[in-house]
């Protein structure tokens, strides 16, 4: 017994809170995300390491430049900066010169993050931002797909990716189709297997299936993942892909090689499901996920592209305020409360 | 047909008036960000642009293929003209309406997403078909683009956006951002 | 007469920096990004405008006091029209491949709110001096305007200045800056550095004032 | 109906908290021995406060009214001890305000033997009676609200009652003392609710015990009399169960339309305690002079169920159980969801004090807060379908008219948004400035 | 926008408060007075433009049929009306021109066919030389596209790409394929990256051939060339 009284705290209740932190589950994602990029780096050799490590650098250095300054350096722990830049890493072709790499990482984080405010103020996924400016700044390097290494190859780096900052890659690399672009403009299939194994050329991070799959479920088990937003972009490509596939089944891929092929699944899994920049409400969630389901087969399909998914997502990304605006939940006791 | 239907995707999607030509800036940067007000607005300037896409094959049809050179003033003035005259109409006729888009039409007259339509009809030699659909691609795109913006922007309140940025500048920011994203709209059904 | 002048000069420089049409008072925007794909075009369309401007408020300014107030703005657009109809067809004459480039957006410069706002707010009540004075300040500071977000545009976009190679054949142009969303995203982040300068200036200016008050 | 809701027996969203019920749930009720010193303030419920009726110095009974009500919505005080009336004046409360109170000291060769009287007629009371009976007796709702009993028994013509509902659903983590009441006095609860059944009309009585107390439930069930109309129901454990439009949700899957009350859709609801209150005064002629307090949380040297006299200082009780240990940081009074923290020990038990928890270092430590990510999870666990996360946003952007456009008056403040919120953002405080915001501003206006 | 649209709005309102000394008449003068000068002096500019505009126009028509028609170096304007093909120096729009190029001794070198369609962008117009009696596309060129820089330009900067239309067989039709599996004469080696934009142009191609190759007379019966038409006179209006 104190005879002292102790200086009592008056802090709000509730004073109990459920476990997870927000910097917690960005540690979650980028543990889901490490067998992923392992697998680049067993499929793409020592330079898709490299484009990773350029990628993030640029990404870090930006939010220590501008965004940790201003917070006491701490914006630079709570791990977000280093998810951005590793998910635009993942999702650029492993030729890419590193000093593009390095530019979209520090996009992502000036446009996509800084300008806004910071982490949880951004309304566009910050790697998406610096993958769509990448893509339309450097359309070619964007699109120019190394070819696998193979396991005796681990030690190759491209010589595209060595190329001097603001200058071309030059010499004409060996390249490769991915099973998308070979669909769209060959008509020529891949087979599943090599999809979910994830041996086929491609962004860093998007080939392996499986692995995606399986480090989706790890951040569902986490319930670190709104699971209804790649729930229905799933089942929404698979519908629409089967619908057409029936139509004309020479020129639209049957609805398990659109589910398996391209950034279908790393962005279904680790960028429709941002918290920051997909709806709130559940109903919002299902929207954004048809959403964004309907518009990636659309620009598959008819559109010039042969992949959507970075595209469908900002697009949707744009109309999240106006979903969530339309799908707040009935208020408790009001609406058709009289029943 | 299939002509039709690109002129309309093209207006709506690929070549989006607000995003891919920078037309109507000025009402998105200038006018509220609400979003009520903008979606308001849009349907207004949709209709003028239906009203724009009547006006300029009329005169195109009648009237500058004896004076070309006027092409420019018969347009302002017709069009501005036509649509007093049916703004009266609708205050006359349907106070709800006038109130609902009414307040809007002065301003768009001045606007130059009708102007451009007005231009790029007559320089791309349409017929009153595929103007109408022009002008209905364009007018709904537009309305996508501002209703889009203004939710980004109304949330973007929301945000702890550095003073230095915000304002026109960010809006500008968000705008290429959505700009980026309607990339992806490029080559939609021409390869069909 | 000297005041005169200082006035004249005052009402020239405030449209380059102080009140710039771009800048602080965000007008214009249509042409400002369309055009400014190439300093080229940015500049065609800086002369364009300028011709026009000077050429409306000199108009403006010459017969306001014939001008009807209830009729003005309908005089105004009648006479911006028609100094556009003229600049649009001598470029057409002049410089066809330039004027093709540009194409719908030299009709456009009807719609320039600019323009229309300066017979409105300026010339529309004040002396002919005064007015050209006022005209080709804000022209000059609009063509400023295009200057910079042109230039920045080419030379990130493609590597050269006016047409002129600046990098050599190994330069990885940027193309999203002559792309529509480049545009965009420019013109905001000018206008960024521009606050960024416009605060610094200000904070010069009372870290200035406090250190004249605290000497005197 | 929803069969679904038939096997789950529970409303939409909320939270699950631990229960933490643990320490006390065994431990039979103690009588706290009685100190020197009380402290009854004229406000401890909601509503107009009392008016004292006695004087400095005068000597007052146990059981003895001190204060009067005001209005309708007010109700009565008694001493809770046999002494004399000390001062009557403001004094420093909960929340660190200065309230009027009436300060008594104990005669302490008194007996406090409580005056059991004798059972009241209340068979044949009208409703009228009976009505002022209960606020004569000073009873209020003892879950925490302290609202005026009497004035949910004043049913408006044209409305009826149909289930009287017994709300022993204890949904806050820690607190026991409506469960041992359960437990300990089933035959006086049954008893209790058949008086208020019958007084008010309903058909039937239905007790809500969340599944989380099987013993209590067993024994309600074994006592139940074939003459009264009484059905137990389980209830899921989910925070907050106890809010008395989620227990109406949960058993009668009937939502109350917003500003309406439970009267509206035929149920009139009351606490456990209640019910004891109600039965202590009409079979005992007991008023309202004490109350089960659960002594809790981990900074509570000895964890305990108490009865403690209304007005006994927090100090004292904790000094009757052990004390606090020595790393405690900060003490709540009330659940830890929704009570309020307590600025000095010198406070007293109020009518409406069912709890008192003692917290330390890793509970209470500031957690950092970070920026909202919009995960979602706390408009997954709002149970009024809210969108918290917008109405902090907005609270922190200062825009209070917008967050009247999401329905911010209709929030409750049950807390279940900051619980589980993974940035640490104290959401139920930003509601709350923004409430007060409005609230201030439409005063100013009138 | 916004500044000046209000007044022009505000201008409605204030109507009916008509000062004094400038009743409706006076208005209707000022603009009518207005709208004259203006329009003399839009129209005298027209006409001192309008032949260096004309004749810029021409320049470029005749440049681009001739690139797209080696050997040719006199043209002459062909429009298709009730099932004839005939010569024309009438500039309205109804009807879409083809040209037909002729060599110095005035021999029929081929048509010069203009098509115009959606590219990945906005619509591509290009104009392209056909040989009837090899019936070979014999030169492609574009004239109007905003085909992304660096990528869906090659259509026209391209060279390598630009002279698959040198010799290309239209026979059954065109079809682009991989950049260097060219192994038939009907077929054209797309831009790796641009197969959008590459394939635009050949169906551009292929579109207006369906229109056009029915129109055209048998081979050998092309319409002569007319010595009264004079190059110059040519308005290239229609290419637009």
């Amino acid at each position: 017994m104190t005879e002292k009284d102790p200086n009592l705290l008056l802090q709000h209740a509730p004073l109990l809170q459920q476990g997870m932190t927000t910097p917690q589950a960005m540690r979650d994602v980028l543990y889901a995300l490490l067998p992923v990029t392992l697998a680049a780096v067993w499929f793409f050799g020592l330079g898709a390491i490299l484009v990773l490590l350029a990628s993030i650098a640029g990404a870090a250095l930006t939010e220590w430049t501008f965004a940790s300054q201003e917070k006491g350096g701490e914006s630079l722990l709570d791990g977000t900066a280093l998810l951005t830049g590793l998910l635009l890493g993942l999702t650029l072709p492993p030729g890419l010169p590193l000093w593009m790499a390095f530019l979209g990482g520090a996009v992502s984080i000036g446009l996509g993050k800084v300008i806004w405010g910071g982490l949880g103020h951004n309304l566009f996924n910050p790697a998406l931002v610096g993958r769509a400016f990448l893509l339309a700044t450097f359309p070619i390097a964007m699109t120019t797909w190394a070819p696998l290494t193979g396991a005796d190859g681990f030690f190759t780096v491209q010589p595209s990716n060595l190329a001097l900052p603001f200058m071309q890659s030059g010499t004409d690399a060996v390249t490769s189709a991915t099973p998308l672009g070979l669909m769209k403009f060959e008509q020529q299939s891949t087979p599943l297997v090599n999809l979910i194994i994830g041996n086929t050329a491609g962004s860093l991070g998007e080939t392996s299936g499986l692995l995606l799959i399986a480090g989706g479920i790890y951040l569902w088990m986490r319930r670190d993942l709104d699971w209804r937003i790649p729930v229905s972009i799933l089942i929404t490509v698979m519908i629409f892909s089967a619908i057409l596939d029936m139509v004309d089944s020479t020129r639209f891929p049957d609805p398990l090689f659109s589910v398996f092929s391209g950034g279908m699944l790393l962005g279904s899994i680790y960028m429709a499901t941002d918290p920051v920049t997909s709806p709130i409400t559940p109903k919002g969630a299902w929207i954004f996920g048809v959403g964004v389901g309907l518009l990636v087969v659309l620009i598959r399909a008819f559109g010039g592209l042969p992949e959507g998914m970075m595209y469908s997502i900002l697009l949707m990304n744009a109309a999240t305020p106006l979903i969530d605006r339309y799908t707040q939940p009935r208020v408790f006791g009001r609406g058709k409360a009289l029943t | 047909m299939d002509n039709l239907f690109w002129i309309f995707i093209s207006a709506l999607l690929i070549n989006n008036f607000v995003l891919a030509y920078f037309l109507g800036l000025c009402p998105f940067l200038g006018v509220s960000g609400k979003l009520d007000t903008a979606f308001r607005l849009g349907l207004a300037t949709t209709f003028v642009l239906l009203i724009t896409a009547l006006c300029a094959w009329f005169l195109n049809t009648y009237v500058l293929i004896y004076a070309p050179y006027l092409d420019l003033i018969s347009f302002i003035v017709v069009i501005a003209s036509t649509v007093q005259f049916i703004e009266m109409l609708i205050k006359k006729f349907s106070p709800t309406l006038f109130r609902a888009l009414g307040i809007f039409l002065p301003l768009i007259t001045t606007n130059c997403a009708i102007l451009f339509l007005a231009i790029s009809a007559t320089n791309r030699g349409y017929g009153l078909a595929e103007g109408l659909v022009f002008a209905l691609g364009a007018g709904i795109g537009f309305t996508l683009a501002m209703v889009l913006l203004a939710g980004l922007r109304e949330e973007a309140e929301l945000s702890d956006v550095p003073a230095l940025i915000k304002g026109t500048a960010m809006n500008l920011i968000i705008a290429g951002i959505l700009s980026m994203a309607f990339m992806g709209f490029a080559g939609l059904f021409s390869s069909t | 007469m000297d005041k005169t002048q200082n006035q004249a000069y005052e009402e020239f420089i405030k449209g380059i920096w102080r009140e710039n049409p771009v800048f602080v008072q965000v007008l214009g925007m249509c042409p400002m990004l369309a055009v400014t794909n190439s300093a080229i075009n940015a500049f065609a369309m800086g002369g364009a405008t300028f011709f026009v401007l000077v050429g409306s408020s000199f108009l403006v300014a010459s017969f306001k006091n014939l001008i009807r107030k209830q009729v003005r703005i309908s005089s105004f657009i009648i006479i911006i029209a028609t100094f556009v109809t003229v600049a649009d067809y001598t470029l057409e004459a002049l410089v066809p491949t330039v004027h093709k480039e540009l194409g719908a957006f030299i009709p456009l410069i009807v719609a320039n709110c600019m323009i229309l706002g300066r017979q409105e707010a300026f010339a529309s009540k004040n002396t002919i001096s005064m007015a050209v004075m006022d005209a080709i300040g804000m022209a000059a500071g609009f063509m400023l305007a295009l200057l910079t977000l042109g230039s920045v545009r080419e030379i990130l976009g493609n590597g050269s200045l006016f047409g002129v190679d600046l990098f050599g054949p190994d330069f990885e142009p940027w193309i999203i800056m002559i792309l529509p969303p480049g545009g965009f995203l420019t013109l905001g982040l000018i206008l960024l550095v521009f606050n960024w300068f416009t605060v610094k200036k200000a904070q010069f200016i009372d870290k200035v004032a406090a250190a004249e008050r605290s000497s005197s | 109906m929803n069969p679904l809701r038939l096997l789950r027996r529970s409303f939409d969203h909320g939270v699950h908290p631990a229960h933490l019920k643990e320490q006390t749930a065994d431990l039979p009720i103690q009588r706290v021995p009685f100190v020197n010193r009380y402290l009854m303030p004229l406000g401890q419920h909601i509503g107009a406060p009392s008016r004292a009726i006695v004087t400095v110095g005068e000597r007052v009974r146990r059981g003895q009214k001190i204060a009067d009500a005001t209005a309708f919505v007010s109700t009565t005080l008694h001493s809770p001890v046999t002494g004399w009336v000390r001062k009557i004046e403001g004094f420093r409360s909960m929340d660190g305000s200065f309230a009027p109170a009436i300060e008594i000291e104990a005669d302490p060769y008194a007996t406090q033997q409580e005056e059991r009287g004798d059972p009241l007629p209340w068979q044949s009371l009208s409703i009228e009676e009976f009505i002022a009976a209960v606020q004569e007796a000073g009873i209020v709702g003892m879950g925490g609200a302290a609202f005026p009993c009497h004035v949910k028994f004043s049913i408006p013509d044209g409305l009826k009652i149909r289930y009287l509902l017994v709300n022993g659903a204890e949904c806050e983590p820690y607190l026991t003392n409506d469960h041992r009441l359960m437990l300990e006095r089933p035959d006086d609860l049954l008893q209790g609710a058949e008086i208020v059944r019958r007084k008010i009309g309903a058909e039937e009585t239905v007790i809500g015990v969340e599944v989380n107390k099987p013993d209590a439930i067993e024994i309600l069930r074994r006592h139940v009399k074939p003459d009264q109309s009484v059905r137990i129901v389980p209830l899921q454990v989910k925070y907050p169960q106890g809010a008395e439009k989620m227990l109406i949700k949960s058993i009668f899957d009937r939502e109350i339309p917003a500003g309406l009350l439970p009267r509206d859709v035929e149920v009139n609801v009351n606490n456990v305690g209640t019910i004891i209150a109600i039965f202590d005064y009409f079979e005992r002629a007991i008023p309202l002079i004490e109350r089960i307090v659960t002594v809790a949380g981990p900074g509570a040297a000895y964890p305990a169920n108490l009865i403690v006299p209304l007005g006994t200082p927090v100090r004292e009780v904790l000094r009757f159980c052990g004390g606090l240990k020595e790393e405690t940081r900060e003490v709540i009074m009330g659940g830890p969801m929704m009570g309020r923290p307590i600025a000095s020990l010198d406070v007293p038990i109020l009518k409406g004090s069912s709890g008192i928890l003692a917290f330390t270092e890793a509970e209470t430590a500031g957690r950092k807060e970070y920026p909202c990510i919009k995960c979602g999870r706390c408009v997954e666990a709002c149970p009024y379908f809210l969108n918290p996360s917008r109405l902090a946003r907005l609270s922190k952007a200062r825009m209070f008219d917008e967050m009247r456009e999401y329905s911010l008056m209709d929030c409750v403040e049950c807390g279940c948004c900051t619980f589980s919120c993974p940035s640490n953002i104290p959401i139920v405080q930003l509601i709350r400035t923004g409430k007060d915001d409005l609230r201030n501003r439409k005063e100013t206006e009138q | 926008m916004t500044a000046e649209s209000e007044t022009v709005g505000s201008a409605g309102p204030q109507m009916p408060e008509i000062v004094p000394e400038s009743p409706t008449i006076r208005l209707v003068v000022t603009l009518a007075l207005a709208g004259l000068i203006s329009g003399i002096a839009i129209m005298g500019i027209y006409e001192v433009t309008l032949p260096t505009i004309t004749a810029n126009k021409a320049r470029v028509l005749r440049e681009g049929v001739f690139k797209v028609l080696p050997g040719a170096n006199r043209l002459q304007k062909l429009i298709y009306v009730d099932g004839d093909l005939a010569p024309t120096a009438d500039t309205r729009k109804d009807e879409q021109p083809i040209y037909a190029g002729y060599d110095m001794d005035g021999s029929f070198v081929g048509y010069a066919i203009p098509g115009a369609g959606p590219g990945f962008q906005d619509t591509i117009g290009l104009l392209y030389g056909f040989k009837p009696n090899t019936r070979q596309v014999i030169g492609m060129e574009v004239l109007e596209s905003k085909e992304t820089p660096g990528l869906g330009d090659k259509i026209y900067k391209d060279a390598e790409f630009v002279a698959n239309f040198r010799q290309l067989s239209i026979e059954p039709e065109i079809v682009t394929v991989k950049k260097g599996k060219k192994s038939a004469a009907n077929e054209v080696d797309a831009i790796t990256g641009a197969t959008i934009s590459s394939k635009a142009i050949v169906r551009i191609i292929n579109e207006t051939n369906d229109i056009w190759l029915s129109r055209l007379p048998e081979p050998g019966a092309e319409p002569p060339l007319l010595e009264v038409q004079t190059e110059a006179a040519e308005s290239a209006k229609t290419v637009d």
